[in-house]
């Protein structure tokens, strides 16, 4: 039977994508577990959006300087050539097209590229928008990396977003636990599929009409005990 | 001569009044002028405006601020706190105690900058065809779509660096600037909390923050 | 007869209106003459819209770093407590209003403090248009050193400027050879003129109604030898 | 491994055509790229638009620029050369062989700024109400009269730092920066020319415009 990727599995396979000398800005949740899965041998700096270009790997716990934190309030380091600047100077960089990357989470991705992950519509819950809406129109390109189905079995890949947008057409790639997928003209494009889950289970378990990539492969990733 | 340090919170506070719009700064935890802001609750103030990224993190710093239902607005890029109850003020906004502004930090960020700068409004494509651009002007430019945004301005900001000089430059240290730098420039009046005020100044290859910018700097522990 | 004031005697009379603790932008010509006559008891931060709070001293000749420029191209000093930044930067810091005062050239200046002094329509000249703009609309209180009169005897204090304008109704206070004048609702009042000159010649002197302060007295200038 | 060092003229200069628009930093003779401004004119190079504070200050590094006649289109805050004699780029712009846009030098900076930070246009109050502001479209903000300002990108920057590392961070002396940080963000390749190329990387403390901005430095003496 196939086996969904798990958290790790799906980060891992999306930091297989960040090629040698890119500028990558991770969001929180499963995009910034992308970080320590780069391979090693690629020169990649990682941005910040409260204002690092190269955020290192985090202190032994207790170590580390409590002035210096990424986007998710963690202490963390600085890699060799990072540099530090202001919240305005940062999503200058970000907005100005400067980032080659952002991986974001999401709770829907539409098949024109359209992206929803800031309000799921949770009664009574305050709004809380962050600096995704910056990235996803600032970076040259924008991955996703989120659950092909929410846990009712609704899908999350979807014709039109039905929660509120954080932008419009931006989407270029999606991991999922069950597949890597391309929106391009055609829409939802599989390029790679979990061994042993069958094409036609994919299709009914997203929400738009999907295309099969000419060269669609197998998905797999190493074994990552993150405890999901 | 110039010399803008205070002796105490009293002096750093001078001025706040009823209905004042103040800016807070910092990120995480860092950067936060927590002892500022913990001077605010017992002042006696109603209907403040706060201008601030992140609300929990005030809730954090000094929940007596809501308790005390000091603020009626807030204008922000998170309002929602972590974890199943709902944080204090998030009960008041749910009662419409206070009402919300809600700003992507991007756009955000560039307000605070764009007050501080002169700039009464600018284009972004950020938001833009979003549920926040709904009955706002829209226009493209070189075939994209940007939101006209007008700058943000306060009558005071409070932040926290790590060294000033009697001149009120500021050095920060790892990530303390984030919204400091732009919010001291959108503030009427800007006070600061510091580790150290260096006896001679500051050098300027040392310096994040022009003096110009700053009018009170007052010496003060980080608190956690 | 009546001795106008020399270049260093305008730039003296006023540098003395600069208080202490302000910063202060000069114009090129007679008002960055102004810095060498600041009262040394003051405490003033003089800025430089290429970059720099807090311009010092001229370096000997010879001497400084030919990397640390003016806004007049020479190569300066810094003095204590200044900062260099970028010229977004230091024109955020002029339009932004952060600037106490600026004093500038100007060929023209109206009676409801419209300025001229960017394009005096010369034939077949370029435009050469720097930062006055900016300075005229950013600087919380913009002056004007001048001369009253052009060398024809025409006014440069008018009615409406005939020159293309830098601001609309941006100055303050004019201090030329024959007098000090405020600008407000009024018009131009003088609260200085020069020992000597009848207020009748002053007044014809100036292209627009003259008032006379209630309080309008003698302008003095110690002694300078300017060449001039 | 990024490593934006390249060994000669031609290395950074690869790339730059005809029709190219070149931002080149430098006031005064502070920030000058003055190597790489004079490996233009032996390129054969023909339709140049240039954006640059002071023209004549491009005359004063290599008039050839101007009497092979590559230069079309200047958009500068500052046209006119000191002196009777108009200089050599006057004398074209005269003839109408170069078309000028005149610029206030704060809305030069901040569309430059704008350029290379996502921003399409932005309201500012500089030159409302002159002959500049004719025919544009003005607004009323805070009762204060603004312009709509478009911002300027380009497909080359050049500019001078004191110090560089292997990832393009910059380091500046002086006032060499001014509008060299604006305009690497604003251009699509950023070339450097440096003094001196460090081994090691640059302390975050001492970085002035991190690498992502840079994609090329070349160690070269300073001209003058």
């Amino acid at each position: 039977m196939a086996k969904p990727l798990n958290r790790d599995q799906m980060a891992w396979r999306a930091a297989q994508d960040l090629p040698d000398g890119a500028y990558v800005n991770l969001g929180l949740g499963m995009p910034v577990l992308a970080a320590s899965h780069a391979p090693v041998d690629r020169d990649i700096f990682f941005q910040s959006e409260n204002g690092i270009l190269g955020v290192g790997a985090l202190p032994e716990p207790g170590q580390g300087d409590r002035e210096l934190v990424d986007a998710g309030s963690r202490v963390v380091t600085l890699r060799d050539g990072a540099s530090i600047f202001d919240s305005a100077a940062s999503f200058a960089m970000i907005r100005g097209g400067h980032l080659d990357i952002t991986i974001l989470g999401a709770f829907q991705v539409a098949a024109n590229g359209d992206l929803a992950n800031w309000d799921a519509l949770m009664a009574d819950k305050g709004p809380l928008i962050g600096g995704a809406m910056d990235l996803a129109v600032g970076a040259r390109a924008v991955y996703v990396i989120m659950r092909h189905q929410n846990k009712d079995a609704t899908p999350r890949l979807v014709d039109v977003c039905t929660y509120p947008l954080t932008a419009v057409g931006v989407v270029k790639r999606i991991y999922t636990d069950l597949a890597v997928l391309d929106i391009d003209a055609r829409g939802f494009v599989a390029r790679e599929i979990i061994p042993g889950l069958d094409r036609a289970d994919l299709a009914a378990a997203t929400g738009a009409p999907l295309t099969f990539a000419a060269d669609c492969r197998d998905l797999t990733a190493p074994k990552f005990d993150d405890g999901d | 001569m110039i010399n803008k340090q205070v002796g105490d919170l009293a002096a750093a506070m001078l001025g706040i009044q009823s209905g004042a719009a103040l800016m807070i700064s910092g990120f995480g935890n860092a950067g936060i002028p927590a002892n500022l802001v913990r001077a605010l609750a017992p002042m006696d103030l109603t209907g403040l405006t706060l201008i601030i990224n992140a609300i929990r993190r005030l809730d954090d710093c000094d929940a007596a601020l809501f308790n005390e239902q000091r603020i009626s607005h807030v204008i922000t890029t998170a309002f929602r706190g972590p974890g199943a109850m709902p944080a204090n003020f998030e009960a008041q906004w749910q009662r419409g105690d206070v009402t919300l502004e809600i700003v992507p930090q991007g756009t955000f960020a560039e307000r605070i900058r764009a007050g501080g700068a002169g700039i009464p409004a600018f284009f972004t494509p950020t938001a833009a065809g979003t549920t926040l651009a709904e009955g706002r002007e829209q226009r493209l430019f070189g075939g994209r779509m940007c939101v006209l945004e007008e700058a943000l301005k306060a009558d005071f900001a409070l932040l926290r660096a790590q060294k000033a000089d009697r001149f009120g430059n500021l050095f920060f240290r790892g990530t303390q600037a984030n919204f400091g730098t732009a919010m001291a420039a959108a503030a009427e009046i800007t006070v600061v909390e510091v580790d150290e005020i260096s006896a001679t100044p500051l050098p300027p290859e040392q310096i994040h923050l022009p003096g110009i910018y700053v009018d009170r700097v007052l010496q003060a522990p980080r608190l956690d």
